[in-house]
C-alpha cells in the first residue's frame, strides 16, 4: 500500500511528533500483548511434555485422565498433584506427597524405577483472570513475587485481570467509539449541512432517543438476551453516538457558509464529498479532541457500569471493579493504585497520539 | 529626510517538513519619512513576506535573518511589548488579501474602533464618529448603516476598503499597503490614492507601497523597489526606473501589458448563459430574533447573455454587485429570475440537478484565498473537480495538474503545498488553474488578474484566450483593470448600485460611452495612465 | 362456664416465666448504674419520616422508641414477656381471650394517661391502615378487641386457630394517643416528620433530615421505676447520625461524630480499626458474645427443579464450597460454619438423635424418605481444606455425580442424557460477589457451566417469585420459639408460593412435627419438634450451609460501660448500657471529643 | 428566524410527548416494577445503593429502622400485592394509565413518588441545592481554569509547560472520581489525618446562626471537598479542547490583521480568537451546565452524604418510582428542549453566519 503525498507528509509530520510516535508504539505493544493475554496470564500452561508428548493446554482441552489422574474433567494444572504427575510421568504417589514425589523424581529414578521425566512451561504469570490464587493470609493480598501487583478482593491475581481488563476494555471501547463515532460524526454532518426539515426532524429524533433511561434497555436487553459482551457492545454503541453529533452539527452550520465550501460546491462535488472531503477535516477540532476522551469516557462508562451492577458478568476482568474494589479496601492501595495507573497510561497514550494525529492534519503547524 | 526604516540584508526562509523554502535573499531597502516606496515586481518574489517580517507578523515557520530598524530602534530584536508599540500605531498594516484579513465575526464598527480605542484612547460617540469619518473617507457610502454589517457581508472591494480605514484610523507614520487598490475601482481608487497623497503631505506619512499596478507607481511612488526571485533586483528613483530601467527584469516588467483584441465570435455561436430580471436582495436582519428589516437590493434586474466564444466583460462601481450576479448565474445564491445555460432553465434546478453541468460552468472566486480549503493540498484541490468530472481519457490526474499549474505560471514542485503556503498571486492562479482544468463552457472570473503581476498577467490573458479559441469558452470577466477587459471582452457591461447601467460592444463602450458613470469611470482610468 | 383465669405479670406460652412477680429488676442490668450522658451511632442513607409504621417513607432510625407495648421482652429469656404498660394480665386456659390491666400512672409524654382507648384506637388503626401484610396476618387473629373500661382492653381471639402466639401477638400492641391523633389529624398511613407522641423513656428532640434524630431521655418518664425498666434507658441522649455512605460514616466515627459502633463487615471489622484513637485506648474496640439464633443464610437450591431432585447433586454440590478458605482468606476468619437451620441454641440438633427427639422422629419414620436421621448423627457441614479446591473433596462430589448419572463428557462438562449441567445463580445485591464467585469458579472445575448473575432489586425480586433462579444466597429466618410461621417455611402447604420457603422443601414428616410443635405443651416438647425438624432439613440438603457471626463487632469512645455478663440475646448498648461520666471527662481533657 | 423559533418551540410539544411514549412503552417491558421493589423493601433488601455505598456487609446485621417493615414482612399474600397494584393504578390497561397521566402532567401535576408521601417537584425541588452547588460550582471553576489554561497551552504548543500541564490534567482525568472523593475525606475529613473539612452535608447545623459572611465561608468550607472531587476530572477535555481550537485559529489570516493592529496578546486572544474558536465551548455551554446539573454525580453525593438529583435520579430508577421517573424526565425534558432553542440560538449569536434554514436550494 502507498500514502499518497499527502498522507505521506502527514505520517512524517506525525512522526516528527516524537511524544506522539512513543505512545502509539507503546499503546500499539501495550494492546498487542494484550490480545496474547492468554498466553501471558494463564492457569493452563503453554506447553507440557508428559511421556514423551507434547501438550497445549491453552487451545486444547485434555481431561486429567491423560496425565494418569482420575477425573474426567478439564485438568487443574495448577494443582500440585498434577504438576507431579506431568514432571513424573505419572507417578500415583503424586496423590499423596507430591512434593517428596517431584523431588525424588527429579533424580532421574523413583523408587528404584527410572522416571519418564516431563516439563512445564508456565505463562509468565500463571493465574487467569477467574483463577483464585491460593495464598496463604488474606486477599486482597499485597504484591509480592507471585502476584506482582497483589491480589483483589476474591483473591484473583490483579495482574492477570489488568492485563485482560485492559484488552477488555479497549476492543470494548474501539470497536464501541469507532462504530458510535462514525454514525454520530455522520449524522452531524448531515444535520448541519443540510439544515432545514432534515436538521429539525433528525434532532428531535435525537432528543427523543437522548431522554431515554439507558439503565432501562439495558436491564430489559440483559433480562431478555442474558449478559453478554456484544451485548453491551451494541447498546453502548446505540447510546453513544448522539455524543458526537451536537459538536459536528455545530461546525457544521458554521462550516457550510465558508467561502471554500461554495468553491467545492461551483465545482460540482457531490453533497457528501464536499461534507467528509472538505469541511470534516476542519470540523475535526472538537471531535479529534474529544476522541481520546469517548475513547477513556466509554471504558469509564463499561467501569461505572460495573460499578453499579449493570455491567458485565461479574468474573469478567474489569477495571471498573477494580476501582470500586479499591474504594471498599483503602486498606489495600495496590488496587487503587492499579486502577489509576492503567487509566492514566491509557488515557495519556490516547492523549498523545491524538494530538500527534491533529497536528498532523493541521497544515499550519510547523515542525522543527 | 530622515530615516524611518532601514531593512538590512533580510532574508527569510520558511521551513515546512523539513524543506526550506527561502522566500526573500538578502533584501536592503529603506524608506525615509515622507517618502512613498513602491515595492514591485513577480508574483511570488517575496514582497509581502519582506514587508511582514519588519513587524515580526510571519508564522512560526519562518525564520528571519538580518537587520530592520525603525526610527533608529531595531525591530529584530525587540519584545513583543516593544513590537506591540510599534504595531498600528507607528506603522499600520493594509494587508493583501482583504477578504480574510478581517475578524469574521466582528462587525465594521468593532474592527475599526478597537485600534482607535488602543491607540488614541477614544470611546463611545467619538470613536463612532471618527469610524463614520474615515469610512466616508475611504468611500463606503452611506456609512452608517454599514456599521453593524459583518464582513460577510460585503463586497471585496469594500472589505478592502474597510482594511485602508483601520490602517488609517491612528494615522501612522509609517503605512505599508500590501496592494490596497487591487479591489477597487478606478474612480475610487482615485479617491484612496489621493486620501494617501494626502495623509502624506498633511502628516508627513511614509508609505512602502507594495503593488502590480504601475500606473499606480507611478503616479505616487517616489523610489521603486523591483524585486524578482527573493531579490532586489533593481531600486532607484521612480522616474529613473521607468524611463531608464537596467536590469533585464525591469524592462520585461515594464513592457508587459496585456493587450491586443479578443477572438472574434462566430455569428452562429450559440448562447452559453442569458440572464432575465435577475434579482438578488440580501435581507437586512436586526435583533436577536434576527427580523428582516430591509434588504441590500444587490442586484436588481440584470439581464446577461454570453455566447460560446465570447467573453462578457463586467465593470463597475465596487460593492455593485458584480460578484453577487457572478454567484447568482453560478446558482450558488438563490436569486429571482430567469437564468438560462445552454438554452435550459436551470432556475428552478434542486442542487443534485445542476451538479452534473457544473463541469460546464465553472467560476474563479474573487477571494481566492478564501476558496481554497486549508487542509488540502493544491494538487487535491485542482484534480478535485477531475475526480467529479472524470479525467480527460487516457491521462493521468497527476499529469494534467502539473500541466495546468505550468500553465498558470507555477512550478508543479510546489503541488504538494497547502494554500497558506503561497503568495497572493500564486493563490489566484492555483484558484485559475482549478477552473480550467474542467475545460469548461463557461467560465466566471472574478477578477482574476487582481493579484498578478504585468508579466503572469499577460501570461494569463494570453492563457484564457488562448483556451477560448480553442475551445469556444465562454467568460463572464469581471475587473476593476478596465485594460484587462478591454484586451478580454467582447461585450461589456457597466454596473452601479446593483443596476446594469450600460451594456454593450467592447470597443463600442470604451470609445463611445454613453451613461455618464462610464465616462467617469473611463476618464478616471485614463487620467491615472496619464500621470 | 367456669375456668380458672390466670392472672400474671408476664406471659410465655410454655408457662413457665423466668422472673417471677416481685423480681426487683432484671438479672443482666446494673440497677445502679448512673444516668447521663449521651450515646451516640450512625445509620446508613438518609430518612424522610418519623412515622415507622407506614409503607412509604424511609423510617428514621429508632422511630419505634417512642412507642411503648402492653408487654415488653426481656433479652434473657427468648420464651416470655412481662407487662410493661399493663400491670397485669388475666386469661382464662383455654386463652380465648385475654385482658390487659393497664397501668394507672402510665402517661404519654405530654403527661395525658395512656387508657384502654388509645390500645384500641392503636390496635384498630394498625389492622385497617397498617402495613397491608401485617394486618391481613394478624386480623385473622382476633375476633374483637375492646376496651372495658379506662384500664382494660380485651382481646377476644377467633376460634379454630391455634393458641400459640396470640396473647403474645395482643400483648406487642402499641399504645398511641389516640387524642394526639384526632388532633393532628394524622393516620399511620402517611410518612410525616412529626412524630406522634409516645409514652416511652424517650422522646425524639431535633430531627434534621436527612443528618440526624435525637433524643432525649424523659425527665418525667412515668415508668422509670418499674422493676422492668431498671438499670435500662441511661443515656440522656441518644443520636443517630446518618451517613450515605459507609467510609464517611467509618471516618466520621473515628473522628468523634458519634461514639459508638457496630461493625457489620468483616473487612472493616479486621483492617481499619487501627486508627490512632483505638491504639491510645480513647476507643474501645471490642468482641462481645452473640447468643442470637443467626439466619440460617447460605446457598440454596431451588429445589422446584428436576436437576437439584437427586441428594446426591446437592451434596457434591455442597462439597465444592470451601467454608474454610472462603472464611480464612475473604472473611478474615472471623466467622464460624452453620450447621444447623437454629444454630447456637438449644434447638439445634446435635450428635445421634435420642429421647423425645427421637420419640418424634419414629412417630413420623413412614414419613422419612431418608431413614437415616433415625439413627446417624445428624449431618453437619462438610469439612474443607485451606486450599481453595479441595482435591479430596472435589473427588468425592466428582464421585457422587457420576453415581447420580452425571459424567463428564469428552469437553469436560458434566451431562447426563447428553444434556449439560448448567446451574445460574441468582443474586440481588453485590455485597456477595466476592463470597460467591469463588465457589461458582469450583463448579466450573468440576465441568458444571455455572453462572452468576446479578441484578437489581426490583428484578431480582421479580424472579424470585417467579422462582426463575437455580441457586440464591438466601435462607430461612428461624425464631426461638417456633409456632404457626414456620408453615410458611418448612410446611408443605405454603412450599409452593412462600418466599419465605426459598428452596419450597417440604416434607410430609416435617409438617407432622410442625403440628408438634404447634400443640407443644412444654418448652422442651417445642425443642425437640424442631431439633427433629432440623435434623431432617440438615439431612435433605436443601442448601449450603454458610457462614455465621457468634459474635458483636463494636468500637465506641470509652466512655460507656456495661454489666460485666451481658444478656445473650442483646448488645443493649441503647438500653443498659451506661454512661461514666469520670471518664468522658478524661476523654474531653485529652482532646479525643 | 422568528419563525424558526417558532416553529421549534412548537416542536417541543410533540417531542416531550415522543419522549414519553417511549419510556412508558420501555418501562412496560422492564422486568421487576414498583410492586416488586415494594416487596423487596418490606423485606429489607432493595437498598438501591447498597453496592457502593455499603461496606460488604456480611454479618447480617439487622437495621436500625428495619423494626416495622420486620413484622409487616411476615407474610406478603398474593391478596396484599393485588391490592399494591390497585393502589398503583396497574389494574387499569397502560394506554389508559399513559393517557391519565400525560393529562395530569398537562396541568404540571406530576404526581406523587410510590415510595414517599411527596409530590414529585417537591422532590426534585429538596434537591436543588445539592445539585446546584455541585453542578455550578464545579463547570464554573472548570471553566475558569480551563480556558485560560487551554489558550496558554496553544500559544505555548509543543513548549514544556504544554507538556506538563497535559500530563497534569491527563493524571487527574484518569483518577476515578470517587476514589478520589474517598481520599479526599479519609485524608482531609477523617478520623486518622487532617480533621479539616466536615464530611457531609453543605451547611452546619448552626447555619442558621451564622453571619452573612459566616454563611458564606461555612458553605465554602463544607463544599470544598465535594466541589473538589467532581471537579478533578472536568479539566481535562475543556483544556484541550480550548487548547486545539485555538491552534485551529489562531494562525488564520484575522490573527495577523488583529496583532497589526498593536493589540496586547490577551486581547488579541479573547477579543478575536476566542469567540472563533470557542463556538462550541460557548454555545455548548447551556446544555454542558444543564448536563451535568441533571445528572449529578451520584457516587459523590453518596460519598459526602449529599442529597442530590444523582442520588435521586438513580434510586428511582433503579426502584422503579414510575412517577418520578416520568416526572423529571418530563420536567427536565422540557428544560432541555428550551435548552436546546437557547444553545441553538447562541450559534447564531456568536456567528451570525450561522442559520439553520435548509441549503437544497
Ligand atoms: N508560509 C509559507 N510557507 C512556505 N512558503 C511560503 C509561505 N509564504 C510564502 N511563501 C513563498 O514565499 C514566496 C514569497 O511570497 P510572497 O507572499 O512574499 O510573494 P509576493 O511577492 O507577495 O507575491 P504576490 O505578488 O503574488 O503577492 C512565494 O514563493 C511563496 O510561495
Ligand atoms: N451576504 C450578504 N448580505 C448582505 N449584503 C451583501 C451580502 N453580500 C453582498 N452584499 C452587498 O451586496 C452589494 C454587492 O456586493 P458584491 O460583492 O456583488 O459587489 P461587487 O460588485 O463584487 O464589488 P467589488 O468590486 O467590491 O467586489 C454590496 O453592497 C454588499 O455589501
Ligand atoms: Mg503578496
Ligand atoms: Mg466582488
Amino acid at each position: 500500500m502507498t500514502l499518497s503525498p499527502l498522507n505521506q507528509r502527514r505520517w512524517t509530520n506525525f512522526k516528527r511528533n516524537r511524544r506522539a510516535l512513543w505512545s502509539l508504539w507503546i499503546f500499539a505493544v501495550l494492546f498487542g500483548l494484550s490480545l496474547c493475554a492468554e498466553l501471558i496470564a494463564n492457569d493452563k500452561p503453554i506447553l507440557i511434555k508428559y511421556r514423551g508428548e507434547l501438550f497445549t493446554p491453552i487451545t486444547s482441552f485434555y481431561p486429567e485422565t491423560t496425565f494418569g489422574g482420575d477425573l474426567r474433567t478439564e485438568a487443574v494444572y495448577r494443582d500440585i498433584e498434577i504438576q507431579c504427575l506431568i514432571k513424573t510421568g505419572g507417578i500415583e504417589d503424586c496423590w499423596d506427597d507430591p512434593e517428596a514425589v517431584m523431588e525424588e523424581a527429579a533424580t532421574g529414578t523413583f523408587a528404584g524405577e527410572p522416571v519418564e521425566k516431563g516439563w512445564i512451561i508456565k505463562p509468565i504469570i500463571p493465574y487467569s483472570y477467574t483463577t483464585i490464587v491460593d495464598r496463604p493470609g488474606t486477599a486482597p493480598a499485597a504484591p509480592d513475587a507471585t502476584n506482582w501487583l497483589g491480589t483483589d478482593n476474591t483473591s484473583r491475581d490483579v495482574a492477570a485481570r489488568v492485563i485482560y481488563g485492559f484488552r477488555l476494555s479497549i476492543v470494548f471501547t474501539l470497536v464501541v467509539t469507532v462504530v458510535s463515532s462514525l454514525i454520530g460524526i455522520a449524522a452531524g454532518a448531515v444535520q448541519g449541512f443540510f439544515g432545514g426539515r432534515t436538521d429539525l426532524i433528525f434532532q428531535r429524533v435525537l432528543e427523543i432517543w437522548g431522554a431515554t433511561p439507558s439503565l432501562y434497555v439495558i436491564i430489559i436487553m440483559f433480562a431478555i438476551l442474558g449478559r453478554s459482551f456484544w451485548l453491551l457492545v451494541a447498546l453502548s454503541i446505540l447510546f453513544g453516538w448522539p455524543a458526537l453529533v451536537g459538536v459536528v452539527r455545530a461546525e457544521f452550520l458554521r462550516a457550510r457558509n465558508f467561502e471554500y465550501v461554495r468553491a467545492a460546491r461551483a465545482l460540482g462535488v457531490s453533497n457528501t464529498t464536499i461534507m467528509f472531503r472538505h469541511m470534516l477535516p476542519n470540523a475535526m477540532v472538537a471531535t479529534l479532541t474529544f476522541l481520546p476522551f469517548i475513547v477513556t469516557g466509554t471504558i469509564g462508562m463499561l467501569a461505572s457500569l460495573d460499578f453499579l451492577g449493570f455491567g458485565l458478568p461479574s468474573s469478567a476482568p474489569s477495571l471498573g471493579e477494580l476501582t470500586l474494589q479499591a474504594k471498599q479496601n483503602l486498606q489495600a492501595p495496590w488496587l487503587a493504585f492499579t486502577a489509576f495507573t492503567t487509566f492514566a497510561v491509557m488515557l495519556s497514550l490516547l492523549v498523545f497520539i491524538f494530538e500527534g494525529v491533529r497536528d498532523a492534519f493541521d497544515p499550519r503547524k510547523t515542525f522543527q | 529626510m530622515s530615516l524611518l526604516l532601514e531593512v538590512k540584508d533580510l532574508s527569510v526562509s520558511f521551513r515546512q517538513d523539513g524543506e526550506v523554502t527561502e522566500a526573500v535573499k538578502g533584501v536592503s531597502f529603506h524608506v525615509d519619512r515622507g517618502e512613498t516606496v513602491a515595492l514591485v515586481g513577480e508574483s511570488g518574489s517575496g514582497k509581502s513576506v519582506s514587508a511582514l517580517s519588519t513587524v515580526q507578523l510571519l508564522p512560526d515557520s519562518a525564520t528571519v535573518t538580518g537587520q530592520i530598524s525603525y526610527d533608529g530602534k531595531d525591530l529584530t530584536a525587540a519584545s513583543e511589548r516593544e513590537l506591540r508599540q510599534v504595531r498600528g500605531n507607528d506603522i499600520s498594516f493594509i494587508f493583501q488579501e482583504p477578504m480574510t484579513s478581517l475578524n469574521p465575526l466582528h462587525t465594521l464598527e468593532r474592527q475599526i474602533t478597537e485600534s482607535i480605542e488602543l491607540h488614541q484612547g477614544l470611546r463611545g460617540a467619538a470613536a463612532r464618529a471618527r469610524v463614520i469619518e474615515l469610512m466616508e473617507k475611504v468611500g463606503i457610502r452611506d456609512p452608517e448603516s454599514r456599521l453593524s454589517s459583518y464582513p460577510h457581508q460585503l463586497s471585496g472591494g469594500q472589505r478592502q476598503r474597510v482594511m485602508i480605514a483601520m490602517a488609517l484610523a491612528n494615522g501612522p507614520e509609517l503605512l505599508i499597503a500590501d496592494e490596497p487598490t487591487t479591489a477597487l475601482d478606478v474612480t475610487i481608487q482615485a479617491q484612496i490614492l489621493e486620501l494617501l497623497a494626502d495623509l502624506k503631505r498633511r502628516e508627513n506619512m511614509s508609505l512602502l507601497f507594495i503593488t502590480h499596478d504601475l500606473g499606480v507607481v507611478r503616479k505616487i511612488a517616489d523610489r521603486v523597489c523591483v524585486m524578482q526571485h527573493g531579490q532586489i533586483v533593481e531600486t532607484g528613483p521612480t522616474a529613473e526606473i521607468f524611463d531608464n530601467p537596467q536590469h533585464p527584469y525591469t524592462k520585461l516588467l515594464l513592457e508587459a501589458e496585456a493587450t491586443g483584441i479578443p477572438v472574434t465570435v462566430p455569428d452562429d455561436a450559440p448562447e452559453m448563459v442569458s440572464t432575465e430580471d435577475l434579482r438578488i436582495w440580501f435581507p437586512i436582519q436586526t435583533g436577536l430574533l434576527k427580523r428582516t428589516t430591509g434588504h441590500v437590493k444587490a442586484v436588481n434586474a440584470a439581464t446577461v447573455s454570453v455566447r460560446a466564444g465570447e467573453t462578457l466583460g463586467i465593470v463597475g462601481e465596487s460593492g455593485s454587485g458584480k460578484t453577487t450576479l457572478a454567484l447568482a448565474i453560478m446558482r450558488l445564491i438563490s436569486s429571482k429570475g430567469s437564468i438560462q445555460f445552454e438554452g435550459r432553465e436551470i432556475q428552478g434546478l434542486s442542487s443534485k440537478e445542476v451538479r452534473p453541468l457544473r463541469a460546464d460552468m465553472q467560476i474563479v472566486f474573487q477571494d481566492p484565498y478564501g476558496s481554497l480549503s486549508p487542509r488540502m493540498t493544491v494538487e487535491q484541490i485542482i484534480a478535485e473537480g477531475l475526480g467529479v468530472h472524470g479525467t480527460e481519457p487516457g491521462r493521468d490526474r497527476r499529469e494534467m495538474v502539473s500541466e495546468i499549474m505550468t500553465e498558470v505560471g507555477l512550478k508543479p514542485e510546489l503541488m504538494h503545498r497547502y494554500p497558506h503556503e503561497f503568495s497572493g498571486g500564486q493563490r489566484q492562479r492555483i484558484a485559475i488553474a482549478r477552473a480550467m482544468i474542467l475545460r469548461p463552457k463557461l467560465v466566471v472570473l472574478d477578477e482574476p488578474t487582481s493579484a498578478l503581476d504585468m508579466t503572469v498577467q499577460v501570461q494569463i490573458v494570453e492563457l484564457l484566450r488562448d483556451l477560448q479559441k480553442k475551445y469556444g469558452l465562454a467568460y463572464l470577466f469581471i475587473s476593476h483593470d478596465l485594460k484587462v477587459v478591454r484586451a478580454m471582452s467582447h461585450k461589456v457591461i457597466v454596473m452601479k448600485q446593483g443596476d446594469v447601467v450600460e451594456i454593450g460592444d467592447s470597443e463600442e463602450l470604451f470609445a463611445n460611452p454613453k451613461v455618464p458613470y462610464t465616462q467617469q469611470l473611463l476618464a478616471a482610468a485614463l487620467e491615472l495612465k496619464a500621470k | 362456664r367456669s375456668e380458672t383465669i390466670i392472672k400474671s405479670h408476664g406471659f410465655s406460652d410454655f408457662g413457665e416465666l423466668k422472673y417471677p412477680s416481685d423480681y426487683p429488676h432484671l438479672n443482666y442490668v446494673n440497677p445502679d448504674a448512673p444516668k447521663g450522658g449521651e450515646v451516640s451511632v450512625s445509620a446508613p442513607g438518609t430518612f424522610d419520616s418519623m412515622n415507622p409504621f407506614s409503607r412509604k417513607g424511609r423510617g428514621g432510625a429508632l422511630s419505634s422508641l417512642p412507642y411503648e407495648r402492653l408487654m415488653g421482652s426481656v433479652d434473657d429469656d427468648p420464651y416470655s414477656m412481662y407487662c410493661l404498660l399493663c400491670e397485669t394480665l388475666e386469661y382464662p386456659e383455654s386463652q380465648e381471650w385475654v385482658i390487659f390491666n393497664l397501668r394507672p400512672e402510665a402517661k404519654f409524654s405530654d403527661g395525658t394517661p395512656v387508657t384502654a382507648h388509645d390500645v384500641v384506637f392503636t390496635v384498630k388503626s394498625f389492622l385497617t391502615d397498617g402495613l397491608p401484610s401485617f394486618a391481613q396476618a394478624v386480623s385473622k387473629y382476633y375476633k374483637s378487641y375492646e376496651a372495658l373500661d379506662d384500664h382494660r382492653i380485651k382481646f377476644t381471639f377467633n376460634e379454630g386457630i391455634p393458641r400459640k402466639g396470640l396473647i403474645s401477638q395482643a400483648g406487642v400492641s402499641i399504645a398511641f394517643s389516640k387524642k394526639w391523633f384526632e388532633e393532628n389529624n394524622a393516620n399511620i398511613k402517611e410518612p410525616r416528620l412529626k412524630a406522634a407522641i409516645g409514652s416511652g423513656p424517650y422522646v425524639p428532640m431535633d430531627v434534621d433530615p436527612p443528618r440526624r434524630i435525637v433524643y432525649e431521655r424523659n425527665p418525667d418518664y412515668w415508668g422509670a421505676d418499674l422493676p422492668i425498666n431498671k438499670g435500662r434507658w441511661n443515656f440522656d441522649r441518644i443520636r443517630i447520625e446518618y451517613f450515605a455512605d459507609d467510609t464517611a460514616a467509618l471516618e466520621a466515627f473515628k473522628s468523634g461524630v458519634y461514639t459508638f459502633r457496630r461493625e457489620s463487615s468483616s473487612l472493616k471489622w479486621a483492617t481499619a480499626y487501627d486508627f490512632p484513637a483505638i491504639e491510645n485506648g480513647t476507643v474501645v474496640k471490642a468482641e462481645l458474645p452473640n447468643g442470637n439464633l443467626p439466619p440460617a443464610y447460605g446457598m440454596v437450591f431451588n429445589l422446584r427443579r428436576d436437576k437439584f431432585d437427586d441428594p446426591r447433586v446437592r451434596e457434591a454440590l455442597q462439597l465444592m464450597y470451601n467454608f474454610t478458605w472462603t472464611n480464612e482468606t475473604l472473611q478474615f476468619g472471623l466467622f464460624a460454619q452453620r450447621d444447623s437451620f437454629w444454630q447456637n441454641t438449644d434447638l439445634e440438633a446435635k450428635g445421634v438423635a435420642e429421647g423425645l427427639e427421637l420419640e418424634y422422629l419414629k412417630s413420623v419414620e413412614h414419613l422419612l424418605e431418608d431413614k437415616s436421621v433415625l439413627t446417624e448423627p445428624v449431618v453437619v457441614a462438610h469439612e474443607s481444606s485451606a486450599r481453595q479446591l479441595d482435591r479430596k473433596n472435589l473427588r468425592k462430589a466428582n464421585k457422587l455425580f457420576s453415581e447420580a448419572g452425571w459424567e463428564a463428557g469428552a469437553n469436560g462438562i458434566l451431562s447426563k442424557d447428553g444434556k449439560p449441567f448448567e446451574l445460574e445463580f441468582l443474586s440481588g445485591s453485590p455485597a456477595y460477589d466476592r463470597l460467591i464467585q469463588p465457589y461458582i469458579e469450583n463448579l466450573k472445575r468440576i465441568g458444571i457451566q455455572a453462572t452468576y448473575t446479578r441484578v437489581d432489586p426490583a428484578q431480582y425480586t421479580n424472579r424470585e417469585r417467579g422462582f426463575d433462579w437455580d441457586m440464591v444466597y438466601d435462607g430461612y429466618v428461624n425464631y426461638f420459639e417456633e409456632g404457626s410461621g414456620i408453615s410458611q417455611r418448612f410446611g408443605s402447604e405454603d412450599a409452593e408460593y412462600s418466599l419465605f420457603n426459598p428452596s419450597g422443601y417440604s416434607s410430609p414428616a416435617v409438617d407432622e412435627l410442625i403440628k408438634k410443635m404447634l400443640d407443644a405443651e412444654t418448652l422442651d416438647q417445642m425443642q425437640a419438634a424442631v431439633r427433629a425438624t432440623d435434623r431432617i432439613l440438615r439431612a435433605a440438603r436443601i442448601m449450603i450451609p454458610a457462614w455465621y457471626n457468634d459474635t458483636f463487632w463494636v468500637a465506641y469512645y470509652d466512655m460507656f460501660e456495661h454489666p460485666e455478663k451481658l444478656p445473650p440475646l442483646a448488645l443493649g448498648h441503647l438500653d443498659f448500657w451506661w454512661y461514666n461520666a469520670d471518664k468522658a471527662a478524661a476523654l474531653k481533657a485529652k482532646g479525643a471529643l | 428566524m422568528g419563525a424558526y423559533i417558532l416553529r421549534r418551540l412548537l416542536l417541543v410539544i410533540p417531542t416531550l410527548i415522543g419522549i414519553m411514549i417511549v419510556n412508558f412503552a420501555l418501562t412496560q417491558f422492564v422486568p421487576g416494577g414498583p410492586i416488586e421493589q415494594i416487596i423487596a423493601n418490606l423485606e429489607g433488601q432493595g437498598d438501591v445503593f447498597e453496592g457502593f455505598s455499603g461496606g460488604s456487609n456480611d454479618s447480617q446485621l439487622e437495621s436500625l429502622s428495619t423494626d416495622s417493615k420486620y413484622e409487616g414482612a411476615r407474610g406478603l399474600p398474593p391478596e396484599f400485592i393485588a391490592k399494591l397494584e390497585k393502589e398503583f393504578g396497574f389494574d387499569k390497561p397502560p394506554v389508559e394509565r399513559f393517557l391519565n397521566m400525560m393529562w395530569n402532567y398537562l396541568r404540571f401535576d406530576f404526581g406523587e413518588s410510590y415510595f414517599r408521601s411527596v409530590g414529585v417537584l417537591d422532590l426534585v425541588w429538596e434537591k436543588m441545592p445539592v445539585s446546584i452547588t455541585l453542578g455550578l460550582w464545579s463547570t464554573i471553576i472548570a471553566y475558569i481554569v480551563s480556558i485560560p489554561l487551554g489558550i496558554r497551552k496553544a500559544i505555548r504548543d509543543g513548549s514544556s509547560f504544554d507538556t506538563w500541564t497535559s500530563a497534569l490534567i491527563i493524571v487527574a482525568y484518569a483518577i476515578p472520581g470517587f476514589l478520589f472523593a474517598i481520599v479526599l475525606l479519609v485524608l482531609f475529613a477523617g478520623g486518622s489525618y487532617y480533621q479539616w473539612f466536615p464530611l457531609r452535608g453543605l451547611t452546619s447545623d448552626n447555619f442558621d446562626d451564622l453571619s452573612a459572611v459566616g454563611k458564606v465561608l461555612d458553605y465554602l468550607w463544607h463544599i470544598a471537598l465535594p466541589v473538589t472531587a467532581s471537579t478533578i476530572a472536568a479539566f481535562a477535555t475543556l483544556t484541550l479542547l480550548t487548547k486545539n481550537s485555538f491552534l485551529d485559529e489562531i494562525k488564520k489570516q484575522y490573527v495577523v490583521t488583529a496583532k497589526a493592529k498593536g493589540l496586547s496578546e490577551g486581547r488579541v486572544l479573547y477579543g478575536h480568537v476566542f469567540r472563533n474558536a470557542m463556538l462550541i465551548v460557548i454555545a455548548g455551554f447551556p446544555s454542558l451546565f444543564l448536563g451535568i446539573f441533571l445528572s449529578g454525580s451520584l457516587i459523590i453525593e453518596t460519598i459526602f452524604s449529599l442529597d442530590g438529583l444523582g442520588r435521586l435520579a438513580f434510586e428511582a430508577t433503579v426502584a422503579r418510582d414510575y412517577p418520578v421517573v416520568f416526572g423529571t424526565l418530563y420536567f427536565f425534558g422540557l428544560i432541555g428542549l428550551i435548552v436546546g432553542i437557547l444553545s441553538d440560538l447562541m450559534y447564531v449569536f456568536i456567528d451570525p453566519r450561522i442559520d439553520f434554514e435548509s441549503r437544497e436550494t
